[in-house]
């Protein structure tokens, strides 16, 4: 069965310990820039909103790439990619309808969230109110998000 | 000899590779064949500036090797020229007199880089990969390059040599990426190419080399710059003989309706060569860029299996890095349009722009400086999506926005 | 009567500020907190004591504003008419 | 650098409009730690003691620690460290948010700024790109309003810490304020900010914080998150009711400084208390950049008299606006609050003296004619009015703008500033709380509560409970509390993780990011030597040991009301106690022994 990190916003107090853990995790530094979670904090509004790559059915990252560099594996479900073969061309970067692909100056490659690999993602380890747990895959998500790709598409700001 | 497939695709990049996956992943039983006259497994071209610039290995620019075909029974005539199309006899006729019959053709031909009067063997454009091994040889002992043309194929170039090499720009027009940006983004940009060395010559042209230990360039303007090579940038002509020839309808590429067809019912054209509707302006346009190559290649072998279905339109989206300014342009993205809006820092060096229509829709965007969210200015785009305030142009979007607002 | 005051967590739980319980001769804390759960349905006594009945660490019971824990504990008396308050552990600054 | 530091200061001269990269003195980070420890040693050696805090000679710090930037416990700080303006003693004040950690995501570990602009400027720092930009049209503006026009103007994702109209126009307790609503709050280091024509510093990093041993390190950061989250304290209180928890607490053990310290029970305590915010103007709660105990309190004002929103009141806020003042109306606390935040003003102290101005008032010392309005305790209107006009510089606000003490001391009274060394105590009544007593008179800052938090055994019982009428053994207590408090601030951690988390983890963290093999007693003895360094440079600044006292109602009157009925605070018995356990001459001043001893001589 594919997983998923599945976020609760109610729960989320906005630290940022998840892009702390990842970054440090997969970039061996604390670096929220490096991150590949994204925890932003809308004050005004009072509200914290986490999200990172959902691992899409039909990736546009993996569609857009010139060079095969990245790929989704059908067990795990988890996109990838392959730091070898990517050049950092950024053209993943701009197909990507959610933002969660990008290119890093330092390593010069296209970087995304691969669920740590298998291990029990990072930022799920740290979160420390369960907003973020790691869960089979999520039919209300994935059509959540479809929802959101749809609204988008008629231009209205609604669901 | 004449063999016979239900799906031929001539062209084994973007488009041709797309499709013949697309069809693929559809239907295993039908037969399919993929034409070129390159002999190699599909390779990126989108990559080959930086396999000149010895950014990569020539090895990593292939983006299938030759099992892949076999794997996915694909029958491949590699290095083979296709001379003539009747398509109403559904038949192409090959150089070496043999015939390719088909059920559907896909024309995915590409474009072959326009070159200057003058040459040398010192000059190279950059089309194919003959052109990058001689260009990446080239490089390497260049001490001066120039480049003609301020386009994608020169700038990138020129930014990815050496360093400590000496770098011109000949520009016909009166500034850089005319045909990406607007007029006050070059200007920016050549603010910031010019700080990391590069020289302009603007409203100028190569009319004369002379060869020698080092070339010597004479400029219109009567200038004279010695330099060790030449890269020729100065855009692509579309390859439409073939199908001009067989009396398809052709304007400056192949024309095709919104489900990639073109004047005849099963031949169908995509990527470079393919002139299709715009996103945007929904006039007949040739894109020139992968996504649209990727997107096409995919929407015709749809149609072309029968599985109908529109294309909304192509869109620009280029995205790139130039010395070290990333920058993305995507969608409309000229002075004309209804409303600009921008965004300017100094210290960060980062420059949004964004194009809307008269009913604030956004159309068009430059990024330059930070460009990790053009994802969700190309979505915006495709998605007619209205402005969502300056306020989105300052921070790096991400799509938490975007369920700030719905939630 | 014993007064009940209830605050932070476990007012929070309970939804209310205080109850009255009758006060019988020999009171003490301990039986003052025993009578008080049977009396309320939800349980919040793990909120005050841990599991060998023994206040957590930061737990404040005061008995007419003193903590007991400079008193006799759970075993200060309680006479009638006492104010008993409860915090679970909590801090500021 | 592959350990906590990044190696680099940048210093800032307003003067010259310059700024410049220097290395970090990695000798002094070891030894000072970092942050609080660390810039006072930078202050201390640059700046002499006898500075005027107003003039161009004063130096500003902004200094985070080893750990800021970093997850594991709440390690998102960073301190402003100056000569205050408001007490003449050396100036640590420390907050939180997002702004600390960019400044290190940035690359730089601290900035020094001397000298001063000869026109509003703010610094705009992008990476290693550091430059001072105009600032005349900021001027005058919020603190809301500066961030939102820095913003747009330089990076949406840039992080903002800047003063408000408080400190531009010389309020003595205004503050810094960071991500809208977080506040380097005491001494007035907002007073020295706007003197040097510096209205605000903005900050884009898009580094990394590395540590030496990641693996140790990513170890004891689950410990110390284990820690936390087992704790009732910072698992769940702190998070639910934030810092209000205590208005029924410190009321209920009757040491909640009630009108102007003169009883230590509010009658009106449960309208003002952390259960009422939570079930009223609550929105929800909020953390600091890799916090876990989320206290912050983010609230929405619906009231028909008052309207705004933001972060806030603090426990500390709810005291001050309300039974300092006498007043239990929530609405006007928060509304003070808001403006405070926006004008960046220190709400314990502007509460404090307007307790003190109201007692001052009811006495017959000042005349409502002076005032432009009467104000009596209880009367939220005008304790708004007040604040507003303090703000803004009008009226009577501007004899408010000088701190209770030197109100006070205009009228004759200056007893009456509930206040140690200028500096106003907070929401703890010493006379109910002995221990508290002690810090207040003793710490380095003036009556500062974040110093030695005796409270947390005295009151709450952790990580012991110790009896708040008892005098003997204090001192030992506060000088351990006073050196690990010192320990915390320099290594960038917030306070409260010390709830739940205690010295070994501290030194756990250290050792790990930046590869030392410190003891559990060297850390302690950094803090030592951090709270001598600061006491001699306020020896030297003329703030003599005569000044560890407290005011003549803390120790002569009585409490009126409450389970401590009848006391006063026993500072006699405590304070030869406490010289001693500190190694200090029985005159209070640090013997050279001792000095030797922390290599401070």
């Amino acid at each position: 069965m594919q997983k998923l990190i599945r976020i609760e916003p109610a729960k989320c107090v906005g630290c940022k310990t998840c892009e702390l853990a990842c970054s440090f995790k997969n970039a061996g530094e604390f670096a929220p820039s490096r991150s590949r979670i994204y925890n932003e904090i809308f004050l005004e509004e009072a509200k914290f909103i986490t999200v990172t790559c959902m691992q899409c059915d039909e990736p546009w990252c993996e569609k857009a790439c010139p060079k095969n560099a990245i790929t989704k594996d059908m067990t795990s479900g988890v996109v990838e990619v392959d730091a070898v073969k990517c050049v950092g061309c950024r053209t993943c970067v701009s197909a990507c309808p959610f933002g969660m692909i990008k290119y890093v100056d330092c390593t010069g490659k296209a970087d995304k969230c691969n669920l740590c690999g298998g291990d029990t993602p990072e930022c799920v380890a740290f979160c420390p109110t369960q907003c973020l747990t790691l869960g089979e895959e999520d039919t209300p998500l994935r059509q959540k998000m479809l929802r959101f790709v749809n609204t988008m598409k008629d231009g209205q700001m609604e669901v | 000899m004449t063999e016979t497939f239900d799906y031929v695709v001539i062209g084994n990049s973007a488009a041709g590779l797309q499709a013949v996956r697309t069809i693929r992943k559809h239907n295993r039983d039908v037969s399919v064949v993929i034409i070129d006259r390159e002999d190699h497994p599909a390779y990126s071209r989108v990559l080959t500036p930086y396999y000149v610039g010895g950014k990569t290995e020539r090895d990593n620019l292939f983006i299938v090797d030759h099992d892949y075909y076999q794997r996915e029974g694909i029958t491949t005539l590699f290095g083979r020229n296709v001379v003539a199309l009747d398509a109403d006899k559904h038949q192409l006729e090959m150089a070496d007199g043999s015939r390719v019959e088909f059920g559907r053709l896909l024309l995915a031909t590409g474009a072959e880089a326009r070159t200057l009067t003058v040459t040398s063997d010192r000059a190279c454009t950059l089309r194919h990969m003959a052109d990058a091994e001689k260009l990446e040889v080239l490089m390497n002992k260049a001490h001066s390059i120039t480049a003609i043309g301020a386009g994608l194929v020169s700038l990138p170039l020129l930014s990815h040599a050496p360093e400590s090499a000496e770098k011109h720009l000949v520009v016909g027009s009166n500034r850089i990426f005319s045909q990406m940006v607007d007029a006050e983004s070059s200007a920016f940009l050549e603010e910031r190419f010019q700080k990391s060395g590069l020289q302009l010559h603007k409203q100028d042209d190569i009319v004369k080399i002379d060869e020698g230990e080092r070339l010597q360039l004479t400029l219109a303007s009567g200038g004279r710059l010695t330099t060790d090579m030449l890269i020729i940038g100065k855009g692509v002509t579309p390859n439409i003989d073939l199908a001009r020839e067989a009396g398809l309808q052709v304007n400056d590429g192949v024309l095709v309706d919104d489900y990639c067809c073109t004047s005849h019912a099963d031949v169908y054209a995509a990527g470079d060569a393919a002139e299709g509707k715009d996103f945007v302006t929904r006039q007949p346009t040739i894109q020139g860029n992968w996504m649209t190559a990727v997107e096409q290649g995919e929407n015709a072998a749809l149609n072309m299996l029968g599985m109908t279905c529109a294309y909304e339109g192509s869109l620009k989206n280029n995205i790139t890095e130039v010395f070290g300014v990333d920058i993305a342009a995507i969608g409309y993205c000229q002075d004309d349009a209804s409303q600009i809006i921008s965004t300017y820092n100094q210290a960060s060096g980062r420059s949004r722009k964004i194009f809307l229509n008269e009913r604030r829709r956004v159309i068009g965007a430059i990024l330059i400086g930070e460009t990790n969210d053009a994802g969700l200015y190309y979505h915006w785009v495709r998605t007619h999506s209205v402005f969502p305030g300056k306020q989105a142009l300052q921070r790096t979007n991400t799509y938490a926005s975007f369920l700030n607002r719905l939630a | 009567m014993v007064q009940i005051q209830f605050f932070s967590l476990i007012r929070m739980l309970l939804k209310r500020d205080a109850i009255e319980i009758p006060w019988a001769d020999g009171d003490t804390v301990q039986s003052v907190l025993e009578k008080t759960q049977q009396q309320i349905a939800t349980p919040f006594l793990h909120k005050l004591l841990d599991e060998d009945g023994e206040p957590h660490a930061g737990t404040i019971i005061l008995v007419n504003r003193k903590n007991i824990l400079h008193l006799q504990g759970q075993q200060t008396p309680v006479t009638d008419n006492d104010v008993l308050a409860f915090f679970p552990p909590g801090a500021g600054g | 650098m592959d350990n906590g530091w990044q190696g680099k200061i940048l210093r800032v001269d307003l003067t010259a409009g310059t700024c410049k990269t220097e290395a970090l003195n990695e000798e002094w980070a070891k030894a000072y730690i970092g942050g609080r420890g660390l810039a006072s040693k930078y202050l201390v050696d640059e700046v002499s003691p006898d500075v005027e805090p107003m003039s161009p000679e004063n130096k500003l710090i902004m200094a985070t620690g080893p750990l800021t930037g970093t997850y594991g416990a709440a390690n998102g700080r960073y301190m402003v460290i100056t000569k205050s303006p408001l007490t003449g003693t050396i100036a640590s004040s420390n907050s939180g948010g997002y702004f600390p950690c960019e400044l290190k995501y940035a690359g730089f570990d601290m900035i020094i700024f001397e000298g001063k602009s000869a026109h509003p400027v703010y610094l705009q720092i992008h990476n290693d790109k550091a430059e001072l930009i105009g600032a005349l049209h900021l001027w005058g503006k919020s603190t809301k309003e500066t961030e939102d026009a820095i913003l747009s103007e330089f990076h949406g994702d840039a992080k903002v810490a800047c003063i408000g109209p408080a400190g531009e126009i010389g309020v003595h307790f205004s503050c810094i304020i960071n991500d809208k609503h977080r506040a380097a709050g005491r001494s007035g280091v907002g007073m020295v900010m706007g003197s040097k024509n510096l209205k605000a510093v903005a900050v884009r990093g898009t580094g990394g914080v590395k540590v030496a041993n990641p693996k140790a390190f990513r170890d004891v950061s689950l410990e110390a998150y284990g820690m936390l989250k087992e704790n009732p304290v910072t698992g769940e209180g702190l998070g639910a009711l934030g810092t209000p928890v205590l208005v029924n607490v410190m009321n209920q053990s009757g040491g909640l400084p009630t009108r102007n310290a003169q009883s230590g029970t509010f009658e009106g305590a449960e309208a003002i208390s952390g259960e009422t915010l939570a079930s009223s103007y609550l929105k929800r709660n909020k953390s600091c950049m890799g916090c876990i105990i989320s206290c912050g309190r983010v609230t929405k004002l619906s009231d028909a008299r008052y309207e705004g929103d933001g972060e806030g009141p603090e426990y500390e806020t709810l005291w001050a606006f309300g039974a300092a003042c006498g007043i239990s109306d929530l609405a006007a606390i928060t509304k003070a609050n808001y403006i405070c935040n926006e004008a960046g003003m220190d709400t314990i102290t502007a509460g404090s003296t307007i307790g003190c101005a109201m007692e001052l008032f009811e006495k017959g010392l000042i005349s409502e004619e002076e005032i432009g309005m009467s104000l009596n305790f209880g009367d939220s209107d005008a304790m708004v009015k007040l604040i507003e006009m303090t703000a803004k510089g009008e009226g009577f606000g501007k004899k408010i703008a000088l701190g209770s003490y030197r109100l006070a001391e205009s009228y004759g009274v200056p007893e009456l500033s509930m206040s140690v060394k200028k500096l106003e105590f907070p929401a703890y009544d010493a006379r109910a709380v002995q221990g508290m007593g002690l810090e207040y008179a003793t710490s380095n800052r003036g009556a500062c509560h974040v110093r030695g938090y005796l409270i947390s055994p005295e009151i709450l019982g952790l990580p012991e409970k110790l009896d708040p009428a008892e005098t003997e053994g204090k001192a030992g207590w506060l000088k351990i509390f006073q050196d690990f408090t010192a320990v915390v601030d320099s290594a960038g951690v917030c306070l409260f993780t010390t709830f739940g988390i205690g010295v070994p983890q501290f030194t756990k963290f250290c050792n790990a990011a930046n590869g030392t093999d410190m003891s559990d007693e060297d850390l302690l003895e950094a803090g030592d030597r951090i709270y001598n360094l600061e006491r001699v440079f306020n020896l030297k600044a003329g703030i003599d040991p005569s000044q560890d006292k407290l005011p003549k109602r803390m120790l002569e009157e009585p409490l009126p009301d409450g389970p401590s009925k009848g006391d006063v605070c026993k500072l006699d018995q405590m304070l030869p106690d406490y010289y001693d356990v500190r190694g200090w001459g029985t005159d209070g001043i640090p013997t050279e022994t001792k000095l030797q001893s922390l290599g401070l001589a």
